[in-house]
């Protein structure tokens, strides 16, 4: 009845509403200033870069002249290809640790039913808010005594899981149904494999988040590193402890630092850039209707 | 088991193989050993510091160790101590102001790019751009801003040095936390926003709900256990306040004190001037209070944190 | 650093460690040189040379607590009254006499900084008073011929400065940052001192030199907008500051193009001014003090001086050791310097620098800032 | 208060077409129920027209207004989810208020449109429970009340008493009813009960692998049913669809089924004029309370009658039925299109 | 291959008693079916069972073993979710796939049941999909799946074909039925279904508010409910319940409810032997397919009838209603036991 009256535009559709498509408009604009915006200090890293050293004390974002003199130091008068390295090895494995252990422990603490587990979890918070100038000199002396020091042993040791990564996992872990859990352990499964198999799966955008902000942590990570293999032993520098030294008491070599800040955040890039696909909205959703 | 001691029970204890054992023992182990290695390393690396830090607290203690038992005259000494009980001052305003801001922005950016945009890889990754790049140039690019003849100023008139002023240094480095620690939370709050159903806004949708309403009916309240994450963990995390203010202030804290923090205090007192049992009391007054802090959000906020 | 190849070299020799902050690749590499020569021409002993770049006060402290701290390391002259106390330097007296080492050739009051009743815990490897530089430029364009000398001329100076119209808009004539380590030269020269800090003496200076800023004829570098004196005379925004031998390869490197005057610190009734020194120290806890004297005495002895300065990168310390040329204008500040570095430093300086800042906006008078002080510095 | 059109609507997920080129009519006031196998794209259909998911083709209207682009929440429709979807954090109270505030409808007429709601699904003294704190049909009874509080222009309810037993289903069908007919709101009905299908609906809509089979009163889909698919999935049990051949000579030639409903078998004692009749052995005898269900076999084909209760079939027996002519329907045997009756 | 023991079993959640004083013995093999309006407490009493709740009190056997603290995978049983519960990011065929790999059957083997499974489900083209791209019904079917594919000492179903349209349902009981009986296994089934409790079960256990209230054959529970609710409940129409009074004098007696199902309702042409007789005026009339559904006005009181299809009906009409006085259960008004039969 309907079509045939209208026959003449029968396939017409209105298109969206004028005033959704024009606030769409107006949220890209915001959008794109904010992001440009955002990415100033990027320019500016990336423009300080490329200038000479008496060009960095002004806020101009075009280097002139323009000369690669920053880089090619870097390269060469400093062994960053080296510091990258170690600084890769170190995030890495501090981060695969950290996934796994966090995700472990924060199963264990939103999950797990075991007595004093609440205290331990206050404790697990407890351990935030104690200031690292606290704990570095018994720290320090511990590892010194069991020769830890001046090796990455130590520091993997102290940075294998963060209080921070594991009340994340914990706080994740609680907002997944309960349904999956019961269904695997019906299906036989043990509390690990749970864990491994159903749970930490549905944990993704966690995980994906974790593993952006450990890597990250890790590969800027300064404190530690300097105190623990940071006394000379140049073949052990991470990039943090390389960039330091890029700049002393009354003088920073800017182009370098700049040139060796943007070596170094490539490769967070590269991981925000792999890692944030994991964002995944509703993954829990589809199983259980309720 | 919430069976009290009647003959059932007994009964059934018995039966159950032996004891309450079981499933609930082997839980329990399961629970122990998923947390054995954290806890060792919180336990090694953390509580025995903190422990040996509250042991420190009571003596005249020197880099090299006890020198002699002085009862409670570091606490005495810190809180007689008009430099400290600035920086409390300092750090409560601080972290009042910078939390809740962080939080905001960091959920507003998420928000923003978790919903249904073109291009949602390319504004992730920009928002997130603040905080991929070197603190020194961030730090350095603010400073500009911020300068007597900055950006800032430019725009809405006027010379004054934002750090440089006692008045604005604190907030001055307020915006700049915010501006930063904005990427961090985001990522958890964008973590934390992947959980929610997705027929839960299908059904706002149909119910005619608006995208404010939604907000605040839905979303804000689904992300209650990553509310009290972000404020756990971003909250102690401005009350450590520290490289900031370093920087700004060369460790003076300046200007006239305006952006002394506690945590400053404590290394400037351990590591400059090798007063540890001072800077160990200031530790664990610091510690103590953000303990007794994080209990009574846990009892108001985090309480009921979706469990 | 050196390599594993070097050390099984050096397998029968004691091996000592050398530590530092660095200051510069071109430094770094000067005293790596300059161990690798040592190493050389004392076989039984070898050096690992090493850098810590970052903050050396605390990665220092954490190798004393844990008794692991390297031989032979520098010590800034501010932090040698703290560590002294705490017992982590070795006192020298006894290789000294050994050794018969001449301590009379340094200069008495950087070697002062390190002396701590009889006990000498180190000998200065180089330092650097403050200066007056200036911008030559601006100087010629207000018609002034030469850097002020006293008190009245920088005044006047600044006066003239800011009179001529030659200062772009913004700027100041002096630079004046509110901090101790730069006003307490003022004092000396005034006839202050610490001992006696609540003086008349004393407040006559922090008032001369607060002054100078309330009256606008100079700013502190935050009011600039720069992150230190030097800056502002790069950028052009001041046309005096007050500061050492470190001034030098920073104009150099950053601002080429401002022509910068170098003359003597101005004088007030006396002559005075601060040195900043730091030493080379043995640890306490060092196993192999007898190679860590070796080493600690070539690098300061006149040989050692000698290659350091070789460079040009600092003045040196020893009176018998040359400065390379257009150092004039530090050198002779040696008999009249002081060493920077006092009891209970970092809470005093704490209260110095926040307390100096509120006296220059005026929040604060200076004998309230002084009794501060005066009861800091007792503890 | 409002038509409902779907005008040649497709909707494809990658390779599946989950609706194919559907065109249905819904008439102002109109119940109409939609029926068909699990997957058929029931959901689907619903989904898109409450805006939850775009359309790959075709348009949808809602009155006059073509609503493709239209807002899910600018639809004035009330849904109920086959998977609930309740809000978590909500007592069941701020579950059942929740559109009503969006609406801004007064807070008394809210009050008092929750409690009666509430009335009616028994979710009384539950008000103040957590979706977490309900039983299964206790749920589905939430997400029906959130859709009934509300007064839209249409309702669009997905199997909305599957989960629930058969005397509150019983009684809620009725209470939706009540209210469908005192709103005159059109209403699409998703459901797999026969019963609810027959009972409810104005007409019914047949749907099979994405594509609507027929469309039609209750009656006319029982009795006068366009493919063997509508004969055999509406009736349960199903009607029993045999090659002609099996009911002997004479009766709807090669190429053709015949199909007869199991209710319209009976035991013959003698020749019955108008009537096939078959022998055929007892396999399967089941109770249903008031009557048998007897599943016998005929050569390889198996028939379904529906037998009264006092029936003597003991397991094995041989038993000669019959069935009228004029209730045997006649489909073709390739394309299972109905081409009449027997008689 | 195990019986199952419910002794004494209650299920406390705060206020709410959710099961109470639960006793029932399985037999080994026996399929029993759980019904009882919705949030009776059906889904509770096998989640203690599966080991998923705590029991509040009493205790449950597994054979002779008390499983109160046995873990759940311990317990050998397999479990339909009422909620599904699948594992989201996992295929079809993994998901039903994984308990098996769990326990180490053979890759051979589980990828033969897996298909079995999907064969007998229907599941087939869907193996390689996500739960997500899965209709409401394929999901059910996968949860189902998810058990069947393991040969457990129990199967425990909750409503596990609640979406599914008739005839798969059909197909499936039978399948169920079908697998049950070849492995015997123990088997107990929630399902609000009436068809489906009547024709599956062995017995049928019937609870309401956590309470059990009969539990028998099929038949018993029929033709001799327990109680008022047992009669209501079992039979769809429900069996009518009316004061003794409205049937008028003789029957029951003061304090007596009288109750009759309405398929025992005829039309009484002339006074028959041995039946009630009521008087009573046709206010709705519903149409099934092969029957009529009357509901009749009485007095006060509402009376359902089930009648032939050619009943003539006319609304507002009065009609003489007969009910055999052997088809009349007596009930104690008070407490709702059942106490006898009319004749
Ligand atoms: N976690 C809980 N907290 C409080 N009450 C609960 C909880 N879980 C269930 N209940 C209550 O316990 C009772 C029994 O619930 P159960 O899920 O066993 O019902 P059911 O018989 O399965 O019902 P349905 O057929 O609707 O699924 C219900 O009244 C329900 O509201
Ligand atoms: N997101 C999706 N991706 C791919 N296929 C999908 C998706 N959603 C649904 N389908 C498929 O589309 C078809 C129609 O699904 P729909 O949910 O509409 O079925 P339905 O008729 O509601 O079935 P049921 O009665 O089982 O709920 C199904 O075959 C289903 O598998
Ligand atoms: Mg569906
Ligand atoms: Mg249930």
């Amino acid at each position: 009845m309907l079509q045939t009256s209208v026959a003449a535009n029968e396939a017409y559709v209105p298109p969206r509403s004028r005033r959704r498509v024009a606030g769409r408009l107006i949220v890209y604009g915001v959008l794109i200033a904010v992001a440009l915006l955002y990415f100033v200090p990027f320019a500016y890293t990336l423009s300080t870069s490329f200038k000479t050293l008496p060009q960095t004390a002004y806020f101009n974002l075009i280097p002139h002249p323009f000369t690669t003199a920053a880089w090619t130091s870097v390269w060469k008068d400093y062994d960053f290809k080296r510091y990258a390295l170690n600084s890769l090895f170190l995030a890495v494995t501090v981060t695969l640790i950290n996934l796994f252990l966090a995700s472990l422990g924060g199963y264990a603490f939103a999950r797990l039913r075991f007595p004093g587990r609440e205290v331990l979890f206050l404790l697990v918070l407890g351990t935030l808010m104690i200031p690292d100038q606290l704990r570095l000199i018994p720290v320090f002396v511990m590892l010194t005594n069991w020769h830890l020091i001046g090796n990455f042993s130590g520091y993997i040791l102290i940075s294998m899981v963060s209080a921070v990564n594991l009340f994340f996992m914990r706080q994740y872990f609680l907002t997944i149904p309960k349904d999956f859990e019961e269904a695997a352990k019906l299906d036989g499964a043990g509390f690990f494999k749970t864990f491994w198999r159903v749970m930490l799966p549905l944990a993704g955008p966690a995980i994906a988040a974790l593993a952006i902000l450990q890597f990250q942590g890790t590969w800027n990570d300064f404190f530690w590193p300097l105190i623990l293999f940071g006394q000379g032993s140049e073949h052990l520098y991470t990039i943090q402890l390389g960039l330091a030294q890029l700049s002393f008491t009354y003088q920073t070599l800017w182009p370098q630092l700049m040139a060796g800040s943007i070596l170094a955040l490539l490769p967070i890039l590269v991981i925000f850039l792999v890692f944030q696909r994991f964002f995944v909205a509703g993954v829990t959703a589809a199983g259980i209707k309720g | 088991m919430a069976t009290t001691t009647t003959t059932a029970s007994e009964s059934l204890r018995r039966a159950g193989r032996g004891s309450l054992a079981g499933a609930r023992i082997r839980e329990a182990g399961w629970g122990y050993l998923f947390v054995l290695l954290p806890m060792a390393v919180f336990g090694l690396f953390f509580i025995y510091p903190l422990v040996y830090g509250i042991y420190i607290s009571f003596f005249e203690w020197g880099i090299l160790g006890k020198v002699h038992g002085v009862g409670t005259a570091n606490y005495h000494t810190i809180f007689h101590d008009s430099v400290f009980r600035r920086s409390i001052k300092n750090i409560v305003e601080y972290t009042v102001v910078v939390v809740p801001l962080e939080m905001a922005l960091g959920l507003l950016i998420a928000l923003v790019i978790n919903a249904k945009i073109r291009g949602r890889a390319f504004f992730r990754s920009s928002f997130y751009f603040p905080s991929l790049v070197s603190s020194a140039a961030i730090t350095a690019i603010f400073i500009y801003l911020l300068n007597a003849d900055g950006l800032l100023n430019a725009i809405i008139g006027g010379n004054r040095a934002w750090f440089g002023d006692p008045s604005t240094a604190l907030w001055a480095i307020v915006g700049l936390n915010a501006w930063t620690t904005a990427g961090t939370v985001m990522l958890f709050y964008l973590a934390a926003l992947q959980s929610i159903s997705t027929d839960v806004y299908e059904a706002a949708a149909v119910d005619g709900t608006g995208t404010w309403r939604t907000f605040w009916r839905i979303t804000f309240p689904l992300l209650k256990p990553a509310h009290f994450f972000v404020l756990v963990v971003f909250g102690i995390g401005a009350l450590k306040l520290f490289d900031q203010s370093f920087i700004v202030s060369s460790g003076t804290g300046g200007p006239v004190y305006s952006t002394y923090t506690p945590v400053l205090y404590i290394y400037n007192t351990a590591f400059k001037s090798a007063e540890f049992g001072p800077a160990a009391a200031a530790g664990v007054v610091m510690f103590v209070a953000i303990f007794l802090l994080t209990l009574f959000q846990r009892a108001t906020v985090g309480r009921s944190e979706a469990g | 650093a050196s390599g594993a190849q070097a050390r099984s070299e050096h397998a029968q020799a004691t091996t000592i460690t050398l530590s530092g902050w660095s200051a510069g690749k071109v430094e770094d590499d000067l005293l790596q040189t300059m161990v690798n020569d040592f190493n050389k021409t004392h076989p039984a002993i070898h050096v690992d040379y090493s850098v810590i770049n970052g903050d050396y006060a605390t990665a220092m402290t954490a190798r004393f607590a844990a008794r692991n701290a390297p031989d032979v390391f520098y010590v800034d002259s501010s932090v040698a009254p703290t560590w002294v106390k705490q017992g982590v330097l070795q006192p020298l007296n006894s290789y000294i006499k050994a050794s018969k080492f001449d301590t009379s050739k340094f200069y008495p009051g950087l070697l002062n900084a390190f002396k701590f009743g009889k006990s000498i815990y180190g000998f200065p490897k180089d330092w650097s008073p403050l200066a007056t530089e200036i911008n030559v430029k601006m100087f010629r364009q207000a018609g002034i011929r030469t850097a002020p000398r006293t008190w009245a001329q920088l005044a006047a100076d600044a006066k003239k400065l800011a009179a001529s119209g030659v200062l772009p808009a913004g700027a100041k004539p002096i630079c004046l940052p509110p901090d101790w380590a730069r006003m307490l030269a003022f004092i000396y020269q005034n006839k202050g001192s610490l001992a006696n800090v609540q003086s008349p003496a004393v407040a006559a200076a922090v008032n001369f030199y607060v002054g100078l800023v309330k009256q606008g004829l100079a700013a502190t570098q935050q009011q600039l907008g720069v992150g230190w004196p030097g800056e502002a005379l790069g950028k052009e925004k001041a046309a005096i500051v007050f500061e050492g031998n470190w001034l030098l390869p920073y104009m150099h490197d950053t601002f080429p193009q401002v022509l910068m005057g170098v003359s003597p610190m101005v004088k007030g009734k006396v002559n005075g001014n601060l040195g900043f020194t730091v030493s080379y120290s043995m640890a306490k806890d060092s196993k192999n003090k007898a190679a860590a004297w070796t080493l600690l005495s070539w690098l300061t002895g006149k040989v050692g001086m000698t290659k350091w300065m070789s460079l040009g990168l600092a003045l040196p310390s020893r009176t018998d050791v040359k400065a390379i040329g257009g150092r004039k204008a530090f050198l002779a500040a040696g008999p009249f310097s002081h060493g920077w570095g006092f009891p209970n430093f970092t809470a005093t300086y704490t209260i110095m620098s926040n307390d100096l800042q509120a006296v220059m906006n005026g929040s604060m008078t200076t004998a309230q800032m002084l009794s501060d002080v005066a009861k800091s510095l007792k503890g | 208060m409002a038509t409902i059109t779907y005008e040649h609507v497709t909707k494809r997920f990658g390779d599946t077409t989950a609706v194919d080129d559907l065109s249905i009519d819904v008439a102002d006031g109109e119940f109409l129920v939609l029926v068909g196998p699990s997957g058929c794209g029931k959901t689907t259909a619903l989904r898109m027209l409450a805006g939850l998911e775009d359309v790959s083709d075709g348009r949808i209207l809602i009155g006059d207004r073509v609503v493709n682009n239209v807002a899910p929440g600018k639809r004035d429709i009330a849904m109920v989810f086959q998977s609930y979807a309740l809000y978590p954090h909500m007592t069941v109270y701020a579950n059942l208020a929740f559109s009503l505030k969006n609406f801004k409808v007064p807070k008394r007429d809210i009050d008092r449109r929750v409690r009666e709601a509430a009335d009616v699904l028994e979710l009384g003294p539950l008000l103040k429970r957590k979706p977490k704190q309900l039983s299964g049909g206790q749920r589905q009874r939430v997400a029906l009340g959130r859709a009934i509080v509300r007064e839209p222009a249409a309702f669009l309810m997905d199997e909305p008493l599957s989960n629930l037993d058969a005397a509150l289903r019983v009684q809620t069908r009725a209470e939706i009813l009540k209210l469908q007919t005192r709103l005159s709101t059109t209403t699409i009905y998703v459901t797999h009960d026969q019963v609810e299908a027959m009972t409810m609906g104005d007409r019914i809509a047949v749907m099979n692998l994405g594509v609507l089979q027929q469309i039609g009163t209750p009656v006319e889909l029982y009795t006068d049913p366009a493919n063997t698919f509508v004969a055999t999935f509406i009736g349960s049990p199903a009607m029993n669809l045999l090659p002609s051949e099996a009911l002997g000579v004479g009766i709807g030639g090669a190429g053709r089924l015949v199909g007869f409903r199991p209710e319209d078998v009976q035991l013959a004692n003698g020749h019955r004029a108008e009537s096939a009749e078959l022998n055929a052995t007892v396999e399967v005898v089941q109770y249903l309370g008031d009557e048998l269900l007897a599943y016998l076999k005929l050569r390889d084909s198996e028939v379904v009658a529906k037998l009264p209760i006092d029936a003597d079939l003991p397991l094995g027996a041989q038993r000669k039925l019959a069935v009228p002519l004029r209730k045997i329907h006649l489909f073709d045997a390739e394309t299972g299109a109905a081409v009449g009756m027997a008689a």
